[in-house]
């Protein structure tokens, strides 16, 4: 359990700089995604499913796609510099 | 500043912050077995108190009811903000097409992609309505099932062809949706105080432990909880897929 | 009934917000207007009519009927004291005149802009009566997102990147804020003031409790725009729409104060950290944003950023106010407030006023041009020696007090700071003033003029912009006396609240006693002093073609260094803004660890 | 070490966030930036109401009075869930329509008003 634990804590950590070092918006998009699933995972561990259901829904899927019509809007953009 | 001074700024402050940051790391209570008074006071209370096994529902609609009623404004807040942004200047009409991205074919969706949508999309709304439905017994809620079932409605869109989605989808019954949602929890809030008791107070009837419509005063707060993200949400993507379909002119 | 009342300034509107947006395409013009002013009035006239009946003792009331069992809370209470209904009362009554101010504005988004008012509104007043550390940061939350839609809703580039530097610095705070009450409540145990007041002495001295107490504070800083947590604000506040503006400057900025205030004084007061954070950093930065604002205040020309920088430089001499020791600095500070909300919200008004008039709202383009609606500049000139320091009216009294109190306790360099802070931008608005409505001062070159983009608002029937202003200015000239006595007198449970008597869940609080008399005020010629340096500045920048060549590019030697750093600093780039946060935390930080 | 972990994970999201927001060249992916700094708050509060060999606070199987975690920060975690997504969505449509006005997103390019 404890290892269990670390390992998700360290996942997080990682995939939270993850997204920080993605500087390419795009490539940013899967980042999240990722965050939110290592954070899903976590909160489960943590023995807290009600917030890893939220954070499945709202942090992989709601929140990355939010992200990807933004971009993509960006891009509809003439003046893109993306 | 300049890029420079400004990493070394950071830099610095960070090497000072740090050490403190671990101080305050090495006195805080250790991991896993310090008292949680609070936490454990709702869980010997509550399953008595008010017939339900979902703690958490217990926190958010009922103990800490008000915590979220200002949340669930704040949601109304940040997508009222978000759809006054995004329509701008463009107005609230339907564009009668579906304007395409400039330089991009607008290809024909695929018979699989339409069946795997068409199937995909109603369990997806059903299972939110699930999640909505079971707030007080198991995982899931208002929140949960209110983001489920908008993202239900997303991929609805993409095995529809636009206009029928969008005569579905009208941002006149989100919004009231969304604000009817917010309504009915601030009524259910101030319903009580008719009767004497405190604003939200839960005086309705509590149904048996573990019955799906047990909670009293909760259903009716998760109900509206669920509609408001559920409007929410969905006029969000909403205005946002609207904005990548239409290229603005030459300026 | 008493009871009945508690919860109406929150559910009422809320549920006017709702049921506008509900209904957000069938309102008949005049109608949503219409609401939001009555609706602010009745719950002007609830907080009203609390005042009284919580004269004896505080109320407390909890939501859901989840009274404390045993010494401890679980659900969330308001206790309701003089002082929070009278603020609530006073945000209220705010959003009620610049409703009236606002009328007509804005066509074009329709209700949305007064529902997000009437959530801002509750936000803040919910923020100002609530007793639990987490639904503090919901109503927070609600008043912040408000306002950082209500900042972009005109759509212009500048309004959209003022917005977005407002929302990222002040969301940063508030997952600071957040990790706080994470921090507290491991080592609590709870969210309820007074059961974390109690925990906190049981816990004693403890890296965590102080560690908690500047994070929650820090979000509470960086919201009322404190050196070196300010860049945001003259970047939001000088592109929001005016009545928005009028909001931020006149409330939202304090109430955050009055927020850090309330939290040092009913639930960290005693841990020996946080006492010497208070006394030491809150005073240093307090003076810090005193000078810096006014200074920066005085070089500006666009009218309301120069009104943004002197919020600055006004919250300054409030956090001074909530640093000192004593509580004659607390209840100077809540007069202040007071009085420096209504001050500043009516000098925002005629900058709408000329916006709405003018198209424009530039010191130097606007030269002379205003004189036909001098009754606007007579209201700015009476809000500019306000701002000065007058010892007249609500924010002489507040400014009064806090000297005097910063004086017995021997911090006259506060004292200094707070009247040269205060000089600075009082001259800078008599000279606007004197510049736009009378035309004093050089005639400016062609290429003085600098361009700005699309400014003006919506045109509106003079006599109805001007009405509320003008009451505003009128009610901080006259009320002073009235007002500060009240405070003085009802500060008692504000700043010694009976916990024990609230986590008993006992039907009647016990109203502790008064506080010490308020000490006389140990230099009455400070202020007149203040006064004077202020009309100097004004004078001195309105009569610059008269003055010797060699004295002008002497002072402009001097000043420009100055100049030149401060400008640079406030250079609208979030990556810089977000760093200087970053080092004013590790300067507490530091502070705190070399105490 | 472990005892130590939750917490430096936290300082870790919280200053690589901040990190990340100060060198950004781009809204968009500064956006991306405060959710991690946002995550922060997530792990401090899961972390704070967790407790060892407790299950879930949802009796469903098991009977009410089995030892349980916290579930009141679980609360708290999903009312800051849905605050950090509606900012964030806030956030993302002033950038789609800053890039609409200026064609750009890089913060050094623009600056607000002088």
């Amino acid at each position: 359990m404890t290892v269990l634990l670390a390992l998700l804590l360290f996942l997080t950590a990682a995939t939270g700089a993850g997204i920080v070092f993605s500087r390419d918006p795009r490539r940013q998009v899967l980042a999240i995604a990722g965050n939110g699933l290592a954070l899903t995972l976590l909160f489960t561990a943590l023995q807290a499913p009600d917030v890893a259901f939220s954070e499945l829904a709202v942090g992989t899927a709601a929140l990355p796609l939010l992200f990807l019509v933004a971009l993509a809007s960006v891009r509809t953009d003439r003046k893109s510099d993306l | 500043m300049t890029r420079t001074a400004r990493l070394l700024l950071f830099a610095v402050a960070v090497l000072v912050l740090a050490p403190a940051g671990v101080v305050v790391a090495m006195n805080m209570p250790a991991f896993g077995s310090h008292e949680l008074p609070y936490g454990d006071a709702v869980n010997s209370t509550i399953p008595a108190a008010r017939h339900i096994s979902n703690m958490v529902s217990a926190v958010n609609f009922d103990v800490r009811g008000l915590d979220t009623l200002g949340e669930e404004f704040m949601l109304v807040c940040a997508v009222t903000g978000t759809v006054v942004l995004l329509r701008g200047e463009r107005g609230e009409k339907l564009t009668s097409h579906p304007a395409q991205m400039r330089g991009r074919l607008n290809a024909p969706r695929s018979d699989a992609l339409v069946l795997t949508g068409r199937l995909m999309g109603p369990m997806v709304l059903l299972f939110g309505l699930y999640v909505v439905l079971h707030a007080t017994v198991t995982p899931g809620g208002g929140f949960q099932g209110g983001v489920v079932i908008s993202s239900g409605l997303l991929l609805l869109y993409l095995c529809e062809d636009y206009q029928t989605w969008r005569w579905f989808m009208r941002a006149g019954w989100l919004d009231a949706c969304e604000g009817g949602g917010a309504l009915i929890f601030v009524l259910a809030g101030a319903a009580p105080l008719c009767f004497g008791a405190h604003f939200l107070q839960n005086i309705m009837p509590l149904g048996k432990f573990r019955d799906m419509l047990s909670g009293g005063l909760m259903q009716i707060v998760n109900a509206a909880v669920a509609c408001a993200v559920l409007g929410g949400f969905a006029l969000v993507f909403l205005e946002f897929l609207e904005e990548t379909r239409e290229p603005r002119g030459d300026p | 009934m008493t009871d009945l009342l508690v919860p109406l300034p929150i559910a009422l509107p809320l549920a006017a917000a709702a049921i506008l947006l509900v209904f957000a395409h069938n309102w008949p013009e005049g109608a949503p207007d219409a609401i939001a002013v009555v609706v602010s009035l009745a719950v002007a006239a609830i907080c009203g009519l609390l005042l009284p009946r919580v004269a004896q003792a505080p109320i407390a009331y909890w939501f859901g009927g989840w009274q404390p069992r045993h010494g401890l809370t679980l659900g969330i209470g308001f206790v309701i004291d003089q002082t929070g209904a009278l603020i609530a009362l006073f945000i209220a009554l705010l959003f009620a005149a610049t409703f009236i101010f606002a009328r007509g504005y804005m066509p074009e988004i329709g209700t949305y802009f007064q529902a997000l008012m009437l959530l801002m509104m509750t936000g803040m007043i919910g923020f100002c009566l609530t007793h639990d550390l987490f639904n503090m940061f919901v109503w927070f939350e609600v008043m912040s997102v408000a306002a950082f839609a209500l900042t972009a809703v005109r759509l212009e580039a500048s309004a959209l990147e003022g917005a977005l530097n407002f929302t990222v610095v002040n969301s940063i705070g508030s997952y600071l804020m957040l990790g706080g009450i994470g921090l507290i409540y491991a080592k609590v145990g709870a969210l309820d003031f007074s059961a974390l007041a109690q925990g906190i002495a049981k816990a004693g001295a403890n890296p965590v409790v102080t560690a908690a107490f500047c994070l929650v504070v820090i979000a509470l800083l960086i919201k009322a725009a404190i050196v070196p947590f300010q860049f945001w604000l003259s970047d939001a506040h000088a592109v929001a729409p005016s009545p928005v503006s009028v909001i931020f400057s006149g409330a939202m900025v304090s109430v955050a104060l009055y927020g850090a205030a309330k939290l040092y004084r009913q639930v960290f007061a005693g841990d020996p950290a946080v006492d010497f954070a208070m006394h030491h950093l809150m005073l240093g930065m307090g003076a810090a944003s005193a000078i810096v604002g006014g200074l920066m205040c005085l070089w500006q020309r666009h009218l309301k950023r120069l009104l943004a920088f002197s919020t600055i430089s006004h919250v300054g001499i409030m956090l001074i106010g909530i640093g000192l020791p004593s509580a004659a600095g607390t209840v100077g500070m809540i007069v202040y407030l007071l009085g420096h909300g209504l001050v500043k919200a009516s000098a925002f008004m005629v900058a709408g006023i000329l916006l709405a008039t003018y198209g424009g709202i530039d010191e130097l383009g606007l030269r002379g041009l205003a004189r036909p609606i001098w009754p606007a500049g007579l209201a700015l000139a009476l809000a500019g020696l306000l701002l000065a320091g007058a010892p007249i009216g609500l924010m002489g009294q507040g400014a009064t007090l806090i000297g005097s109190a910063a004086a017995s306790a021997g911090d006259i360099w506060a004292v200094v700071a707070m009247t040269l802070g205060a000089a600075l931008t009082g001259g800078a608005v008599l000279r606007a003033a004197g510049r736009i409505f009378l035309g004093l001062g050089p005639v400016p070159g062609e290429e003085e003029f600098e361009p700005t983009e699309r400014e003006a608002e919506t045109r509106r029937p003079f006599w109805l912009m001007f009405a509320p202003c003008a009451v505003l200015v009128l009610a901080a000239l006259t009320s002073g006396g009235t007002v500060a006595r009240f405070v003085h007198r009802a500060a008692g449970p504000f700043i010694h609240p009976d916990n024990a008597g609230i986590l008993q869940g006992a039907a009647k609080l016990t109203g502790s006693g008064g506080i010490a008399p308020l000490p006389p005020d140990p230099h009455p010629l400070v202020p007149w002093l203040g006064l004077a340096l202020a009309l100097g500045l004004a004078a001195w920048d309105l009569s610059r073609q008269y003055l010797p060549h060699r004295l002008l590019s002497l002072s402009r030697m001097g000043v420009a260094p100055v100049w030149a750093v401060l400008s640079k600093a406030h250079d609208g780039i979030i990556g810089d803004y977000v760093a200087w946060m970053v080092a004013g935390l590790a300067v507490m930080a530091a502070v705190l660890a070399l105490r | 070490m472990t005892a130590l972990l939750p917490w430096l994970v936290a300082a870790w999201l919280l200053g690589i966030g901040l990190y990340g927001i100060v060198t950004s060249s781009n809204y968009i992916h500064l956006i991306g930036c405060l959710n991690v700094v946002q995550s922060a708050t997530y792990v401090i509060l899961l972390c704070v109401g967790y407790r060892w060999n407790a299950g879930p606070p949802i009796f469903d199987p098991q009977p009410p009075g089995t030892p349980a975690v916290d579930p009141v920060v679980q609360a708290l975690v999903l009312t800051d869930i849905v605050i950090g997504a509606t900012v964030s969505a806030l956030l993302l449509a002033l950038a789609v329509q800053l890039h609409k006005r200026k064609g750009t997103l890089d913060p050094e390019a623009l600056r607000p008003m002088r």
